[in-house]
C-alpha cells in the first residue's frame, strides 16, 4: 500500500486502479449526458411540431425577442465554456491556481448569462408574454389577443430556456463546491476526474444554448416585423 | 352455454368479412407456431429428461442454417401480414367518392350525429343499407373513439381537428356503438346503437326525423348571422378573400406557402385566423371566433362552403375546376 | 488507452474564436431571407458550433471509440425522436384520410 | 469454472470460531446498516421488499377490478372508483413493479457477481436510485390514499391535462421522480458491464442475462428522459394551462401520444428483456447445456432494444396519426417481432439433446416460453394495421400485454427468484409446494387472460366499468382465473418468507449450474462477493456444461 500510495489516493474499494475508476466516471458522465440530450429532445420535438404547424405565428412571436441580448448571451456562454476548458487544462497540468481561476471565470460568466436572462424574462412579464390567462399577443390592430398560437411559442420558449437556466443554476452550485475542493487541494494530476466530468456537463449546457439561440431568437429576424419593444 | 358464445361479432359491413379473414389467417399462423413450440418443448423435455439412462448433454453451439430458417420464415410471414393489413387499412381509410356525408360530434358522454339532410340524433345512428357512409367527426372536449364492432372499424375522435371514418353496411339490424378511447367517468356509458335500415325505411325514417334545414342551409344562415359575408365577398377592396368556389382548391399564404382549403383549414381560419392568412390580406385583421361558434356551427359552415363552391361552378361551367 | 490527453492551449483559443465568429455569422445570415433555407442554414451553423465544442472542449476527438460512440448515440437517438415524430405531422393528409372534399 | 485461483476449501476461509461464515446478510446489523448500505446485494434486497409491497398493492387493485367485472352491471363500485382502480393498477404495476423488478432486484444482485467484480461502478448512486424509487413510490401511495387518479396509466391529453378532476399533478410528480431511479440503475449497469468485467470476461463470454441487462439499460437511459420531459410539459399544461396539448389553444393532443409512446413502447422492452435474460440462464442450467445460438440470443437483445425505439406509432393507428406514418411504424414493428421469435426458437432448441429436469425455475421458464409466444404473436395482430382498427383499445389489447407482462415478465421474475433464492438468502425454498404453486399460477393466468382475447375480438372495449350482457360469461371466467392466479402468488410469497427461517441451508451450487455466481461466490455471498482477496479470472465461455468436441474450434477462437 505504502509504495502505491500516490496512485491510490481517492481510489474507491471496488475499482482495480485509478484508470478504471476514471474511465468509469467518464463513461457514466457520457451516459448521463445522453439522458440530458433526450430530456431536451422532447422539448425540441414539441418545438419542431408546432413550428411546422404555425410558421408565421412563430416568426411573429420570435420577433418579440431581442437578438442582441441573445447574441451577447451566446458569447458569454462560449467564454464560460472556454474558461471551463482552461480549468480542465490547468488540472491536467496540476496547476491549483489555474483550476481556481478557470472555475471562478466559469462561474462569473455563467452568472452573467443568468442576469441577462433575468432581464429578458422581466421584459416578457411586463409585455404580457407569459403564457397563461394574462397572455396577450398584439394583433394587427395592436389589441392583445388571448390563446393565439403565439402563446405556444412562448410556452416553449419558457420551457426550453427555463430548463436550460435550471441546468445552469445547478452548474453554478456545483462550481462553488468545486472551488472549495480546489482550494483544499483535492485535485491532483492523477485525480481530477470531477473537474473533467463537470466540464463535460457545462459544455453540454452550452451546446443546448447553441441550438436554442437560432431556433428561438433568429427565426423571425429577417422578417422585418417590428422587433422587441424597448 | 358454449353454443351461445360467439367468437366474433356479427359481420354487418362490407369490410367485416375481409377483416375476419385476415384475423383467421393470423390465428392459424399463431396457432401453428404456439403448437409447434409447445410440442417441441414437451417432446424434448420427455425425451431428454435428466434421469434417463446414460444421460449426457451434447455440445451444440448452434446452427447458422437453422437461425437463417427461423429468421426468414417469420420475416416472410410477417411481411405478408403487414402487406395484407396495410391494404385493408387503406381501404378502411379511403371513403368512396359517392358516400353519404354524416357528421359526428363526441362530448362527455354522448355521441351527436347529423344526417346529410339535417336530421340530428344522439347516441343513435340510422343508416341505409348498401350505401357508403362517411362520418366526419370531432370532439368538443377530450379524445373519444367511435367504435362499431359489427363493422370492424373504429376511429379516434380528436378535439381540435376532424377525423374520418366510413363503412357500408350490408346487413339489416341494430349494432352496438362504443366509445373505445377512455374519456372519463362515464366512458362505459358513452354507448349507443347503429341501426341499418333498408333504403326505403331510411327514407321513411328521415321523413319522421323532423329536420328544418340541411347542414349547408344552416351554414348559409350562419354565414350571414356571424357577419362573415361583410368581409368575405367578391366586391373590390373586400377585407377578406371571396370564398365562393374556393373549397377544395389551394390558396397562397402570406408566408409564401400553399395550403389546401379543406375542412381543417376552414376550421383553423375561423378559430385562429392569424395562423395562416391568404396572401394579399392583412394578418390579424379577422377576429377569432373561438368561443363564439360551436363545433356543430363550424361543421355547418364547412358544409355551406362546399355547396357554395359547387353552386358557383355549376352556374359558370367555364371555371368548373374550382369545385372538385 | 492513455487516460490523459492534454489539448494544446492554442486549440482551445482557436475553437473559442471560431465559435464567436460563427455566432456572428449566424446572426448575420438570419437578417437575410433565404426562404426555405433559413432553418437549415441556422441549424447547420449551430451543428458546426456544437461539433467544435464536442470535439475539442469535450475532448471527444481524443477520446476512446466507446466515448465517441456514446456521444454519437445521444444525438442519433434525438434524431430518431424528431424524424419519427415529424413523419406523422409532415404527412398528415398525404393519403386522403382527413381531407374533407369531393 | 476452472481458474487460476485456489478452490475455497483449500483456502483459509474467513469464518468465525463458531463456524458462522460472514455473508452480506450478517456482515453488519441494525437498520442503519441496511438503509445506508452501498452493497449492491443489500440494495437488491431493499428493492425486493419494496417492489413486493407495490406488487401486492397493484395486485389488490386488479382483484378489485375483476370483482367489479364479475357482473355486467356496474354494481360494486362507482364508475369513478373503478376508473381509479385500473389507473392505479397500471401506474403501480408498470412504474413500481414491472420496470424495476428484474433489473433492480436480480440485476442489482447479479450483475457485479456475474462480471466478476466487487460492486457496481457507482455504489452510492445505486443507493440513491433506491431512495428515489421510495420517494416516488411514497408520492404514488399518497395520491392513492388522498383520492387517486382516473386518467388511465397512459395519461392521454387533453383528458389528463384539462378535464380530469383527480390528482394528475401528484401522479405526474411521482412518475417523474421514479424515472430517475430507473435512469440511474441503467447508467450504473452500462458502466459496470463496460468497465468492470473481470480479466477474461470478454463480451462473448458474458452470461446472456448480462446482455439482456445491458440492452435494458440502454433503453432506460435513452427512453426515460423523454417520458420525464413529457410529464413536465403535462404538469405545466395542467397547472398553468399554457396550451401545449390543448387544442383550444392550438396544441395537439396527438403530440402527447408521440412523446409518451417514445418512452412507453420501449419501456415494454425494459419490462420483458431482463425476463428473457433470466430465462436464458434457467434454460441452460436445467438443460445442462450451452445455449443454442448464443450469439443470436445476445444480438437479438440489442436488436430489440434498438428497433424497439422506432415502432411506437403502432399504438396510434386510429389516433389520427397520418396513414403514411402508420404504414412505416407497422412495417418496423414487424421487424422487431423477429428477434423475439429467434429467441424463442433458440431456447426451445437448447432443450434438444440436453439433460432436462423440471425443478420450479424450469417450470416457470417453460411456462414463460409458451405464454410469451402467445403474447408475442398476438402483438403481431395489433401491429397489422387493418386488424388493429378493430381490436385496438379492446380487451384483445389487455389480454395481449398481460400475456407479455404477466405471462412473460412475471413468470420470468418468479423463475429467477426461485433460481437464485438460495444464492441470495442461503436457504432453499420447499420444492414440491413450489412446483405445485407454479402450476396454479400457470393455470390461473390462462383462465384470467385467455378469455380476454375472445372478449376483445367480440368488441368489448377496455376500461369499461359496465358492459353488455353478452360479454358476461367470459368475464366470469376471467375473474375466476384471477382468484386462482392471486392464490398462486400468495402461496409463493408465503413459502418464500417461510424458507428464510426454516428452509434447508443451501450449498454453494445446488443446481450444479455454471457461472461465477454459482461456482465462485458462496451462498449467500460475502460483502465483496468472492472470498477475500480473490481476483476473478475467467477462462471459459458461459454455460460450459459440455466440452468442445475435438473437431470444433470456436472455443480456441474465443480465447484469443
Amino acid at each position: 500500500m505504502s509504495d502505491h500510495a500516490h496512485s491510490t489516493v481517492g481510489l474507491a474499494h471496488h475499482f482495480d486502479d485509478l484508470e478504471q475508476q476514471k474511465e468509469s466516471g467518464t463513461l457514466g458522465m457520457w451516459a448521463f449526458l445522453i439522458t440530458e440530450v433526450l430530456f431536451f429532445g422532447g422539448l425540441f420535438g414539441a418545438y419542431a411540431v408546432y413550428r411546422s404547424s404555425y410558421p408565421d405565428a412563430f416568426m411573429r412571436a420570435s420577433a418579440q425577442l431581442d437578438v442582441n441580448l441573445g447574441g451577447i448571451n451566446t458569447i458569454v456562454l462560449i467564454v464560460s465554456s472556454l474558461t471551463m476548458a482552461l480549468a480542465v487544462y490547468a488540472a491536467q497540468k496540476g496547476s491549483k491556481g489555474g483550476i481556481i481561476a478557470g472555475l471562478v471565470g466559469t462561474w462569473v460568466f455563467g452568472a452573467a448569462f443568468l442576469v441577462v436572462k433575468y432581464f429578458e424574462y422581466k421584459h416578457k412579464w411586463e409585455h404580457h408574454l407569459i403564457p397563461g390567462p394574462n397572455f396577450l399577443f398584439p394583433d394587427a390592430h395592436g389589441v392583445g389577443q388571448h390563446g393565439t398560437p403565439e402563446q405556444l411559442y412562448f410556452a416553449l420558449y419558457f420551457a426550453m430556456t427555463g430548463m436550460h437556466a435550471f441546468h445552469m443554476i445547478i452548474g453554478l452550485v456545483i462550481l462553488v463546491w468545486m472551488m472549495k475542493k480546489a482550494r483544499r487541494g483535492d485535485f491532483t494530476v492523477h485525480n481530477y476526474a470531477l473537474v473533467e466530468n463537470f466540464g463535460l456537463y457545462w459544455h453540454f449546457v452550452d451546446i443546448v444554448w447553441i441550438f436554442l439561440f437560432p431556433l428561438l431568437y433568429l427565426i423571425g429576424a429577417h422578417s422585418g416585423t417590428p422587433g422587441a419593444p424597448h | 352455454m358454449w353454443k351461445d358464445l360467439p367468437l366474433h361479432p356479427e359481420q354487418a359491413s362490407t369490410l367485416a368479412q375481409p377483416v375476419d379473414l385476415l384475423y383467421l389467417f393470423l390465428v392459424a399462423v399463431s396457432a401453428f407456431f404456439a403448437l409447434l413450440i409447445s410440442v417441441l418443448i414437451v417432446v424434448f423435455t420427455a425425451k431428454y429428461r435428466k434421469d434417463r439412462p446414460n444421460a449426457t448433454s451434447a455440445h451444440i453451439e448452434g446452427s447458422t442454417l437453422l437461425e437463417i430458417v427461423w429468421t426468414g420464415i417469420p420475416l416472410g410471414l410477417t411481411m405478408i401480414m403487414f402487406g395484407w393489413g396495410a391494404v385493408l387499412f387503406f381501404q378502411q381509410a379511403r371513403p368512396p367518392a359517392n358516400a353519404l356525408e354524416f357528421t359526428v360530434t363526441g362530448k362527455q358522454w354522448m355521441w351527436k350525429a347529423q344526417h346529410p339532410t339535417g336530421q340530428r340524433e344522439i347516441n343513435d345512428l340510422h343508416i341505409p343499407i348498401g350505401v357508403p357512409c362517411r362520418l366526419t367527426m370531432t370532439s368538443e372536449d377530450v379524445i373519444h373513439s367511435y367504435f362499431i364492432p359489427a363493422f370492424r372499424t373504429k376511429q379516434d375522435v380528436v378535439p381540435g381537428r376532424y377525423s374520418q371514418m366510413w363503412f357500408e353496411a350490408n346487413k339489416l339490424g341494430t349494432y352496438d356503438l362504443f366509445c373505445a378511447e377512455y374519456c372519463g367517468t362515464k366512458h362505459s356509458q358513452m354507448i349507443g346503437k347503429v341501426t341499418v335500415l333498408s333504403q326505403k325505411d331510411y327514407e321513411v325514417w328521415l321523413a319522421g326525423g323532423g329536420s328544418s334545414e340541411t347542414p349547408a342551409q344552416a351554414g348559409e344562415r350562419l354565414f350571414s348571422a356571424l357577419r362573415c359575408i361583410t368581409c368575405h365577398n367578391n366586391t373590390a377592396g373586400a377585407r377578406g378573400p371571396d370564398l365562393a368556389g374556393k373549397f377544395g382548391t389551394e390558396a397562397l399564404l402570406t408566408s409564401g406557402a400553399k395550403v389546401m382549403i379543406d375542412a381543417e383549414y376552414v376550421r383553423e381560419s375561423i378559430l385562429n385566423p392569424a395562423a395562416k392568412t391568404v396572401n394579399g390580406f392583412q394578418v390579424g385583421l379577422m377576429p377569432t371566433y373561438q368561443g363564439q361558434v360551436k363545433e356543430d356551427d363550424i361543421l355547418a359552415l364547412i358544409a355551406y362552403l362546399k355547396t357554395f363552391g359547387a353552386a358557383k361552378a355549376a352556374a359558370s361551367p367555364a371555371t368548373g375546376n374550382a369545385a372538385k | 488507452m492513455s487516460s490523459t490527453h492534454t489539448v494544446p492551449l492554442k486549440i482551445y483559443f482557436g475553437v473559442f474564436i471560431a465559435l464567436c465568429v460563427l455566432t456572428g455569422v449566424t446572426v448575420w445570415t438570419a437578417k437575410h431571407d433565404y426562404g426555405a433555407l433559413n432553418t437549415p442554414v441556422a441549424l447547420a451553423i449551430a451543428g458546426l458550433k456544437a461539433s467544435l465544442v464536442i470535439l475539442f472542449f469535450m475532448h471527444v476527438k481524443y477520446s476512446s471509440k466507446l466515448t465517441q460512440l456514446f456521444a454519437f448515440a445521444g444525438f442519433f437517438w434525438l434524431v430518431l425522436l424528431l424524424v419519427f415524430t415529424l413523419q406523422d405531422f409532415m404527412t398528415r393528409g398525404m393519403l386522403p384520410t382527413y381531407v374533407f372534399k369531393h | 469454472m476452472s481458474s487460476t485461483v485456489l478452490s475455497p476449501s483449500a483456502k483459509a476461509s474467513p469464518s468465525s470460531p463458531e463456524g458462522e461464515r460472514k455473508t452480506f446478510l450478517n456482515a453488519d446489523y441494525g437498520w442503519k446498516s441496511w438503509l445506508f448500505t452501498v452493497d449492491h446485494k443489500r440494495i437488491a434486497v431493499l428493492y425486493l421488499i419494496s417492489i413486493m409491497v407495490f406488487f401486492l398493492i397493484g395486485g389488490t387493485f386488479a382483484l378489485l377490478m375483476r370483482a367489479e367485472l364479475l357482473t355486467a352491471k356496474g354494481d360494486l363500485f362507482e364508475a369513478e372508483t373503478y376508473n381509479k382502480l385500473f389507473t392505479m393498477h397500471g401506474v403501480v404495476m408498470i412504474f413500481f413493479f414491472l420496470v424495476p423488478s428484474i433489473p433492480a432486484v436480480l440485476g442489482n444482485f447479479l450483475v457485479p457477481i456475474m462480471v466478476g467484480t466487487k460492486d457496481l461502478a457507482f455504489p452510492k448512486i445505486n443507493l440513491l436510485s433506491w431512495y428515489i424509487y421510495i420517494v416516488g413510490g411514497a408520492a404514488t401511495l399518497f395520491v392513492a390514499i388522498t383520492g387517486g387518479i382516473d386518467t388511465g396509466w397512459t395519461f392521454y391529453a387533453p383528458y389528463s391535462s384539462t378535464y380530469a378532476n383527480t390528482n394528475v399533478a401528484g401522479t405526474a410528480v411521482a412518475v417523474f421522480i421514479t424515472g430517475f431511479s430507473s435512469i440511474l440503475t441503467g447508467l450504473n449497469f452500462i458502466v459496470t458491464i463496460h468497465k468492470m468485467r473481470a480479466p477474461g470476461m470478454t463480451w462473448f463470454r458474458m452470461p446472456l442475462f448480462l446482455w439482456a441487462q445491458y440492452a435494458t439499460s440502454l433503453i432506460m437511459v435513452l427512453g426515460t428522459p423523454v417520458l420525464a420531459i413529457t410529464i413536465v410539459l403535462l404538469g405545466l399544461e395542467r397547472v398553468f394551462h399554457i396550451g401545449i396539448f390543448d387544442p383550444a389553444l392550438g396544441g395537439d393532443p396527438v403530440l402527447f401520444q408521440h412523446l409518451f409512446w417514445f418512452y412507453s413502447h420501449p419501456a415494454v422492452y425494459i419490462m420483458i428483456l431482463p425476463g428473457m435474460g433470466v430465462i436464458s440462464e434457467i434454460i441452460a442450467c436445467f438443460s445442462k447445456k450451452r445455449m443454442f445460438g448464443y450469439h443470436f440470443i445476445a444480438f437479438s437483445s440489442l436488436a430489440i432494444a434498438i428497433f424497439g425505439f422506432v415502432v411506437w406509432g403502432h399504438h396510434m393507428f386510429v389516433s389520427g396519426q397520418s396513414a403514411y406514418a402508420s404504414f412505416v411504424f407497422s412495417f418496423l414493428t414487424m421487424l422487431v417481432a423477429i428477434p423475439s421469435a429467434v429467441k424463442v426458437f433458440n431456447w426451445t432448441a437448447t432443450l434438444y439433446k440436453g439433460q432436462v429436469s423440471l425443478e420450479t425455475p424450469m417450470l416457470y421458464a417453460l411456462g414463460f416460453i409458451g405464454l410469451f409466444t402467445i403474447g408475442g404473436l398476438t402483438g403481431v395482430f395489433l401491429a397489422v394495421m387493418g386488424l388493429d382498427r378493430h381490436v385496438h383499445d379492446t380487451y384483445f389489447v389487455v389480454a395481449h400485454f398481460h400475456y407479455v407482462m404477466v405471462g412473460g415478465m412475471v413468470m420470468a421474475f418468479m423463475g429467477g427468484m426461485h433460481f437464485w433464492w438460495s444464492k441470495m438468502f442461503g436457504r432453499k425454498y420447499p420444492e414440491w409446494i413450489a412446483q405445485f404453486s407454479s402450476v396454479v399460477v400457470f393455470v390461473g393466468f390462462n383462465f384470467t387472460f385467455f378469455p380476454q382475447f375472445l372478449l376483445g375480438y367480440m368488441g368489448m372495449p377496455r376500461r369499461y366499468h359496465q358492459y353488455n350482457a353478452e360479454f358476461e360469461v367470459l368475464n366470469v371466467l376471467s375473474s375466476a382465473g384471477a382468484s386462482i392466479l392471486g392464490t398462486g402468488f400468495l402461496m409463493t410469497i408465503c413459502y418464500f418468507i417461510w424458507s428464510l427461517k426454516w428452509g434447508q441451508v443451501a450449498e454453494r451450487n445446488p443446481w450444479g449450474a455454471k457461472g461465477l455466481e454459482w461456482e465462485r461466490a458462496p451462498s449467500p455471498p460475502p460483502t465483496f462477493n468472492f472470498e477475500d482477496g480473490e481476483r476473478i479470472v475467467v477462462t471459459e465461455d458461459a454455460y460450459a456444461y459440455t466440452h468442445e468436441e475435438p473437431h470444433g474450434g470456436s472455443l480456441q477462437e474465443a480465447r484469443k
